[in-house]
């Protein structure tokens, strides 16, 4: 089988176990919809290895290879087939995505197991990981935008998921309108290119970008922008990450895919794969790497405050996505990709962690009210602790190698670049603060009496209320599950974080700098016409790198020790100290508060003063009451002349003979 | 003597009797005046014809009064129905249908 | 002595072309003479019959002599048998039988005495002929006058109601006023053109013997103007109208509404297209501008009506409006399009007011609009001719009326009267307001029809429900309301037959580009 | 195979009239039998049709020499799909209807067949003024079946929305004449032939106000802002299966006829109000889309959402170029079937809440209703022109034919794009989830309305899969649509410059700089 077939399968296995699914529902008996799912992805991810095999198989400058089912539409200039592309580039995708997606359905098989949507959350699931595959497989414009538009409503689907919830559905609507306001940004930059370089196929339009286009041409400036508004949306950067957090509504094994794992990191995917037009367009690029880096350095500090355990963690995430925005819009493409990888990793891993723990708090995730689960919560503790030292970059862990990667070449390019790079540094030391945080609180620390009851053996079980407004929640469609899970009860949930323990340690070998870079080389046909293809830091350069930022890993945790364990009352008193600023964090800068104001409201007010005064006075008033107001009028004057009275109509019949009269007499003469 | 005199002479009496049908309630008397409107075309006519000499105007004068005679009959049996039917004998009063 | 007598030459009389005149007053003197008659049947069937025979005969003679194109006067040229005067008569003869037949039970024939009630009619009918043949100004007079007196009576032939005699009062004093203005307009005219006959003024207009900036022919003009108006209803002279045909018996009130504004129409197109067809650029906007008024005002005026008669009065204003555009623009299409207007008029006004008198004879409410609630399934017999005809007066499409206005507006687009044509729309929209509540009384249930407000001083159920009317099911009068009915979605969806018929009426005005 | 198209076209109004001579029970089954039949006719239409072909199946007689009118049918490019929309939407609405209980169960299918006759004239005629007929001729019916059988102040509704469309309409009767006479040679006789006129031409100035007028009876049919005052009362008062029909066929006939009758007759005309035209489209589009997140009824909603599509159409429409006039003329396809499943669907979820229609008082369905709840959230999203969707097809090329010609109406509109999603969003969540509402007894859709909305639904998905099925068949078509307004457009802008280039050269200095050059 030639490796596009392969790429078909890759999609069609998900789609096979999305249909399966929900048309399944009635009669799939208890974990079986799981276990398909898992294996449906199971199968994608075997196809992506075929793929690979196959691609490898193909002479370097020939590893782009495009496969058409049949032409989706075609009128006018306006011609797209329903096609793939099979790159290096889209085949590492499909690897990370398929590969972490298994090993989340396997997690999700034990972890949703009491949900009454059981079949409808892997219907669901394997939708999103089809849309994703759709994503980076796409081999124009159209039909990324569909898969685009695919992982945003399955984002959404899986986001109000326990769509009881009040808070849960308005950050699913939330999420769904800013992805949309993303695919109009795509649209149009589409579009742009479409109206200058004739086509929306990538290769052709990448082959042409050069002659097509002067060095930051206006028009491509606009495109690159455009599609970075859609990269944005995605990827939750400044100003459209509001919905990330809001999106920890979802399940946690969602969170741990879509919003930390894949989707989210469909904008690094989008700038890496339109890298021809952004080094073409460096201005647009420069804008993408500005924002990637204040965003890191906004979420970060934000992590530092925020007390509910997923939601540090979906900073984290938004700021991490930083990192790699920065990174692939300085074209350091590999470097990116690396840590978009290794991210997905350790992310997960937290995810599940969180997941775990949130359980056994029978669904609170207020860190305030945690504290001492080491010893009730062994593998949780041992794994979740992995995954932070990842994430801070803790030597020798994948984060150190990918992170440090990225900020390395950073600097190498020098001048703007150099100062993102050393602010990546500042992020570095944040993320290790609070990273360790997270750790700290939940595991050390004095114990919860959740803690307690589960050393005692038996699993806390609080009425289901929920965590955001304390209303209580509706059971029927099972908000979190009327019982809980643990990765320590059940052994799904167990080989799905082993594995991504041992891959966030071991994952960054494949890029030790001077020892070998396996990533770079596969991904090299892809990037091979790059300006900046060839543009690396020496192997010394990055080492002393890789040391920097060990040593900045290592106070920040430092310093998280010292404030959590060493000094426990350390925060509280910087609480009392600087209250304003813990404020303006603790509100997340705002921003809901300001969008809020900006948008939300002055829409509602329009509408109702469209249905008030425009509508009613308008349309019916105006328009329709004039209308008939003057027919009214006309039918009262000709009924009230109607006097009946004979002399009044002799009169008017002979006024009529002079009126006719005079008439003709002027106008004779 | 010029025709001028004749027609201002009939337009007088036309407006006469105008002035009758519109002023007065008395059907009687307004079937009067309605007689003389069509007298004043009668006169009209009849000078007409003499200012043309031809003496189809004046046949067709002789005509019109046969039929203003068939009119006034026509009127005085409405009348007589209503008087019967003990209704007043007042225009005016007959306006009920209306609007 | 004698080569005295032999010098005075009587005129040649045609017998052939004034048969149908014949046929009309013979049996309009036999009815009357039968109708001494005590038998109560030879009162109520052999004298409607006698005059159905009369109508028959006559309409067998007109289609005998019927002659497309240009026929010279007869009589010395007091009389015009085309296929105008022909054709048009047709629309008389039809209309007074389907009057027999709608007066079969009616009480007016009764108290009227039937022989004087049928005689009248053929009367009337026989001026109707007269005025649409008149060839010169006198004819023009008779016919106007033999139409109007016999109609005057009718009108009042409801002895024992007061509306009814209201209605022959108002109708006759009104129509002298009329007339008399029509005389003194055609004694200017004679005087200004020195002629009676149509053809020598429309020959001394020709000449540069008369100035037609005379201002003693357009003194004429504009009073013999009123006159014919006033007979075909056109505003600011409309105002008899809604009050004489809710007034009158509602048979009679049909035969008025269909067949004399058609010939007072058929009078107007010979009067002004053809003997004052050169001045057309003098008359024709006035008569555009009472057109329009005369669209307005009718359609405004019927919106508020309970009364269906009433509202047909006022409906029957507006299309008056509708047909007068015709004329104005004064060309063979306007021509045309008036004459197969009047036709369509003529079958769809014959099922509203068939439809009208069924539900009269049977309810307590005569002719309001209440007497017709929910007659959709109560008589949906009664109920589908009466809709059909609201939907054509209002012009959808499939059905007579909406050929009939495509015509007129194609008439008078193509004769430069645009906004004229328009003014025929905006008519037509103003008209649904009333003819689609009809329709809801009718098939949507009584509670959501907003009634108009009963007018300040209530007006008695007109005619109708009295205790002699009989209230069995009426055979003839559902007959004539289907079979119009059907004839107005025939012509609505296969017209050709009307236009041939229009196409020969036209073609008897050569003079007409 | 010979296909006649007058057998489609009568079939029904045929089987409207056995079935009303039928016994009660029966009637409305031969109805739907009519309805079935045409509809597999025109299935065998769509097959045999053939791409490129232009005008196929033509009948033309004529009907009344008199005024020049011909019973002129055919089908092209642009009708093929209108017709198989009309067909699809029938049968959908006459089977929810036949199982429905309903008084005067009879009348209530004569009208239904009638109207289906109606329409698909409107869609198959070929002469203006028979288009004219169909297109008046089928307010009759729906005059009947809103007043009849609707609900609340049916009557008032019912009237309003006559008196506005056929207001509308007959001044384009008139200018519809006005176009036959004016467009007449010397000495040639008057014809309404849609190819007659095509090849006479008409002073710009004429074709100016005819255009308008036109553009005025399609705009309240489409409906438009500010012509949409009937919309209101109208989507309240009508009963489901006839509402469906009129959002999701009826309103489809307007916009159609654009590309069918005015732009290529009068494309100088159109050309001239292009600026008009497009303001007015995308003003509908934020209005509408604002008013439909802003009310509480699902059918105003839906109603207010629908001019926002419409806008879009229009938009597309006047953008004058292929892709724009393609998107409008598949977006026609794709709302229609979307617009027929929502309504029967917001049939089903007043069902299920005492008939109630208020997103104040429902919510939380899903969970009893999971098969309603998936049928609803595709056609929802269809809705939102969500990627994927044959929707998405037809307003990304609308938009992107908009963009071409006026790229900053096309951004205004697409904010149009965003706002959709927020309402259809919130009607979804409003009625499918969120706490559950007070007077909802969930269960799940019922097998009826299932078999009437599976295929529908299918159709949608369809269509999102293989567009191209759609755009292959009607690009011919549009492109010469509006071929000759393009051509104006372009005549005018070369003018523009030409006249700049006189005035330019007038002025002496710039002479004396080519001189020296």
């Amino acid at each position: 089988m030639s490796a596009t077939t392969f790429g078909w399968l890759v999609l069609a296995f998900p789609l096979a176990g999305t249909v399966i699914n929900s048309l399944g529902w009635r009669v799939l008996p208890g974990r079986l919809p799981g276990w398909i799912a898992s294996s449906a992805i199971f199968l994608a991810f075997l196809s992506s290895i075929g793929a690979l095999i196959k691609l490898q198989d193909h002479p370097a400058e020939e590893r782009h290879l495009v496969d058409s089912l049949w032409t989706y539409a075609s009128t006018a200039d306006f011609h797209v087939d329903l096609a793939i592309l099979i790159d290096p580039l889209s085949v590492f995708m499909c690897l990370v995505v398929s590969g972490v997606s298994f090993l989340i359905h396997v997690y999700s098989v034990a972890y949703m197991t009491s949900d009454r949507g059981y079949s409808r959350y892997f219907a669901y699931l394997n939708y999103f990981v089809f849309s994703m595959l759709l994503l980076v497989l796409a081999a124009n414009f159209v039909i990324l935008i569909i898969g685009w538009a695919f992982v945003g409503a399955a984002s959404y689907l899986l986001i109000s998921f326990w769509y009881r919830r009040t808070t849960a559905v308005e950050a699913g609507i939330k999420a769904f309108v800013i992805n949309v306001i993303g695919d109009v940004g795509l649209v149009i930059g589409a579009f742009l290119i479409l109206d200058k370089t004739g086509s929306l196929d990538f290769l052709q339009v990448f082959s042409q970008v050069d002659q097509t286009f002067t060095r930051n041409d206006g028009t491509l400036v606009a495109a690159c922008l455009l599609l970075l508004v859609g990269a944005f949306a995605k990827s939750a950067q400044l100003p459209l990450h509001t919905w990330l957090p809001d999106a920890m509504e979802g399940p946690t094994p969602v969170s741990a895919l879509i919003h930390a794992a894949t989707m989210v990191t469909a904008g690094v995917y989008l700038i890496a794969r339109m890298f021809p037009l952004f080094e073409q367009a460096p201005a647009a690029a420069d804008v993408g790497a500005i924002i990637g880096c204040a965003t890191l350095l906004f979420a970060g500090t934000v992590a530092l405050v925020v007390t509910d355990l997923k939601r540090v963690i979906a900073y984290s995430t938004i700021s991490q996505i930083g990192y790699m925005v920065m990174g692939v819009s300085a074209a350091a493409y590999s470097a990116g990709l690396f840590h978009l990888m290794t991210h997905a990793f350790f992310k997960a891993l937290l995810f599940m962690g969180a997941g775990s723990v949130i359980g056994a708090m029978a669904g609170i995730q207020d860190m305030d009210r945690m504290g001492g689960f080491r010893r009730a919560m062994p593998f949780t503790f041992v794994t979740f602790t992995i995954g932070a030292l990842a994430l801070a970059g803790f030597p020798f862990t994948s984060g150190w190698f990918s992170k440090d990667e990225i900020i390395g070449s950073l600097l190498n390019r020098g001048g703007l670049y150099a100062v993102l790079g050393v602010l990546g540094y500042v992020g570095a030391f944040m993320t290790a603060v609070y990273a360790f945080r997270m750790v700290f609180r939940v595991f050390q620390g004095e114990q919860a009496p959740e803690a307690r009851e589960l050393e005692g053996g038996h699993m806390a079980h609080g009425d289901p209320v929920n965590p955001m407004t304390g209303e209580p929640e509706d059971t029927d469609v099972g908000f979190p599950g009327p019982e809980h899970h643990i990765a320590e009860r059940d052994w799904p949930m167990k080989a799905a974080m082993g594995p991504l323990a041992l891959l966030a340690i071991v994952g960054g070998y494949i890029a030790i700098p001077g020892v070998d870079n396996v990533l770079e080389k596969f991904l090299e046909p892809t990037f091979a016409d790059s300006r900046f293809a060839d543009t690396h830091p020496s192997t010394g350069a990055e080492w002393i790198g890789l040391v920097i930022g060990g040593v900045i890993s290592i106070t920040g945790i430092g310093l998280a020790w010292w404030v959590y364990i060493r000094e426990p009352g350390t925060a509280a008193r910087l609480r009392e100290r600087f209250p304003r600023a813990h404020n303006f964090l603790s509100h997340k800068w705002y921003f809901d508060e300001l969008y809020d104001a900006v948008f939300v409201r002055p829409a509602t007010t329009i509408g109702a003063f469209c249905r008030r005064v425009v509508e009613a006075d308008f349309v019916q008033g105006t328009i329709v009451g004039g209308a008939t107001g003057i027919v009214r009028v006309g039918t009262s004057f000709a009924r009230s002349i109607q006097t009946g009275y004979l002399r009044a109509y002799a009169l008017l019949l002979l006024l009529g003979v002079a009126g006719l009269t005079l008439y003709f007499l002027l106008n004779s003469s | 003597m010029d025709i001028t005199w004749y027609l201002v002479l009939s337009a007088f009496i036309f407006a006469i009797g105008v002035a009758g049908v519109i002023s007065r309630r008395n059907p009687l008397v307004v079937l009067l005046c309605l007689e003389l409107m069509l007298n004043a075309g009668n006169l009209a006519l009849v000078a007409f014809a003499r200012m043309h000499g031809s003496e189809a105007g004046q046949v067709f004068a002789l005509i019109v009064m046969v039929i203003a005679a068939c009119e006034v009959v026509i009127g005085l049996g409405i009348i007589v129905a209503m008087y019967r039917n003990r209704l007043p004998i007042d225009i005016d009063e007959m306006s009920e249908l209306r609007g | 002595m004698i080569d005295l007598l032999a010098a005075v030459k009587a005129p040649v009389i045609d017998y052939k072309e004034l048969s149908p005149l014949f046929a009309l007053a013979g049996g309009s003197v036999i009815v009357l003479m039968v109708g001494l008659v005590r038998s109560f049947f030879v009162r109520s069937v052999v004298v409607p019959a006698l005059t159905a025979v009369a109508l028959l005969t006559a309409i067998g003679l007109t289609i005998w002599i019927w002659e497309p194109g240009n026929q010279p006067p007869i009589l010395e040229g007091a009389l015009g048998v085309d296929a105008l005067s022909l054709g048009i008569s047709m629309l008389f003869y039809v209309a007074g039988l389907v009057t027999i037949v709608l007066s079969l039970r009616s009480t007016a024939s009764r108290e009227a005495g039937h022989g004087e009630y049928y005689s009248m009619l053929l009367g009337s009918i026989a001026g109707m002929v007269v005025l649409a043949e008149a060839e010169s100004l006198m004819t023009l007079f008779i016919g106007f006058e033999l139409l109007s007196i016999p109609l005057y009576v009718l009108c009042a032939s409801n002895l024992h109601r007061r509306t009814s005699l209201e209605a022959g009062l108002k109708y006759l004093v009104v129509g002298s006023v009329g007339s008399a203005t029509l005389l003194y307009g055609l004694a200017l005219i004679y005087g200004a053109t020195g002629a009676l006959r149509l053809d020598g003024i429309a020959a001394a207009l020709a000449s540069d013997a008369v100035n037609t900036a005379d201002p003693l022919l357009l003194t004429g003009i504009a009073l013999a103007a009123t006159g014919l108006a006033f007979k075909a209803s056109v505003a600011p002279f409309h105002q008899w109208t809604p009050d004489v045909y809710q007034g009158a018996p509602t048979p009679i009130t049909t035969f008025m509404a269909v067949a004399t504004k058609a010939a007072a129409f058929a009078v107007l197109i010979r009067l002004f297209d053809f003997a004052l067809g050169l001045s057309q650029l003098d008359w024709g906007p006035a008569l555009a501008v009472l057109a329009a008024t005369t669209i307005v005002i009718g359609n405004v005026g019927a919106i508020a009506q309970r009364s269906l008669k009433r509202m047909l009065a006022w409906s029957s204003v507006a299309q008056a409006g509708y047909l007068l555009a015709g004329v104005v623009v004064g060309t063979q299409l306007g021509v045309k399009a008036t004459a197969f207007y009047l036709a369509v008029y003529l079958v769809m006004n014959v099922a509203a007011f068939a439809v009208v008198i069924a539900r009269e004879r049977v309810t307590e409410f005569g002719d309001d609009l209440r007497s017709f609630e929910n007659l959709g399934q109560a008589a949906p017999l009664l109920a589908w001719p009466m809709t059909i005809a609201m939907l054509s007066l209002a012009g959808f499409p499939a059905t007579g009326g909406f050929i009939g206005k495509f015509y007129l507006i194609d008439a008078s687009v193509a004769g430069d009267y645009t906004w004229l044509g328009i003014a025929i729309v905006i008519g037509s929209v103003l008209s649904l307001a009333y003819y689609l509540r009809v329709i809801a009384v009718m098939w949507m249930g009584r509670y959501e029809v907003e009634l108009p407000s009963v007018p300040p001083r209530r007006v008695r159920p007109v005619a109708g429900w009295s205790p002699e009317a009989d209230a069995r099911a009426q055979p003839e009068v559902l007959a004539v309301a289907l079979l119009a009915a059907a004839a107005t979605i025939f012509f609505g969806i296969w017209p050709d037959p009307l236009f041939d018929v229009a196409r020969d009426v036209a073609s008897s005005l050569p003079s007409l580009h | 195979m010979t296909i006649h198209l007058s057998i489609v076209l009568f079939l029904p109004l045929a089987t409207g009239f056995s079935g009303a001579l039928m016994p009660r029970g029966t009637g409305r089954w031969a109805v739907l039998a009519g309805t079935l039949a045409v509809l597999a006719y025109v299935v065998v239409i769509l097959v045999d049709f053939e791409p490129g072909g232009g005008l196929q199946y033509v009948t033309n007689d004529d009907w009344i020499p008199e005024l020049g009118i011909h019973y002129a049918l055919g089908v092209n490019g642009l009708s093929l799909f209108m017709i198989a929309l009309t067909a699809i939407g029938w049968v959908a609405c006459t089977f929810v209807a036949a199982f429905s209980e309903l008084e005067r169960p009879r009348l209530f299918f004569f009208h239904l067949a009638l109207a289906e006759t109606a329409v698909l004239g409107a869609f198959m005629a070929q002469d203006l003024a028979l288009f004219i007929v169909f297109f008046d001729l089928m307010l009759v019916p729906f005059y009947f079946l809103i007043g009849g059988w609707g609900s609340g102040d049916r009557v008032r509704a019912t009237t309003k929305f006559v008196i506005y469309t056929l207001s509308g309409s007959l001044l384009m009767m008139a200018a519809a004449i006005a176009l036959g006479v004016l467009a007449t040679p010397d000495g040639g006789n008057i014809s309404f032939l849609l190819s007659d006129l095509r090849e006479r031409s008409v002073p710009l100035g004429s074709q100016e106000w005819i255009v308008l007028l036109f553009a005025l009876a399609f705009f309240v049919k489409a409906p438009l802002f500010p012509l949409h005052g009937w919309v209101p009362d109208t989507y309240r008062a009508t009963s489901i299966p006839v509402l469906a029909l009129l959002s999701g066929v009826l309103s489809k006939v307007g916009v159609y006829a654009f590309l069918q009758i005015v732009l290529p007759i009068m494309p100088d005309g159109s050309q001239h109000w292009q600026e008009l035209f497009i303001v007015l489209a995308v003003f509908s589009i934020l209005y509408g889309s604002v008013l439909a997140f802003s009310q509480d009824n699902i059918r105003l909603v839906l109603a207010y959402s629908s001019i926002a599509q419409l806008g879009f159409i229009v938009l597309g429409i006047f953008a004058l170029e292929e892709k724009g006039a393609q998107g409008a003329l598949f977006q026609m396809l794709n709302h229609g079937l979307v617009t027929v499943a929502l309504f029967l669907i917001v049939g089903v979820i007043a069902a299920r809440a005492a008939g109630s229609e208020s997103l104040a008082e429902l919510g939380g369905m899903a969970f009893r209703a999971p098969v309603l709840a998936a049928l609803f959230l595709i056609t929802a999203l269809a809705t939102l022109a969500m990627p994927g969707s044959g929707n998405f097809i037809g307003e990304i090329l609308i938009l992107f034919g908009t963009f071409e010609n006026k790229l900053v109406y096309g951004l205004v509109a697409a904010v149009g794009v965003v706002l959709a999603a927020v309402y259809m969003i919130r009607v979804y969540q409003g009625t499918m989830h969120g706490p559950v509402g007070p007077a909802v007894e969930s269960r799940d859709i019922d097998r009826m309305h299932l078999s009437a909305l599976a295929p529908l639904v299918a159709l949608v998905i369809a269509l999102g899969l293989y567009p191209n099925f759609v755009v292959h068949r009607t690009e011919q078509a549009t492109t010469g649509a509006i071929a000759g307004a393009r051509v104006a457009g372009a005549a005018q802008k070369a003018g523009a410059q030409e006249t700049a280039a006189a005035t330019g050269a007038s002025a002496p200095r710039i002479v004396v700089a080519e001189e020296s050059r």
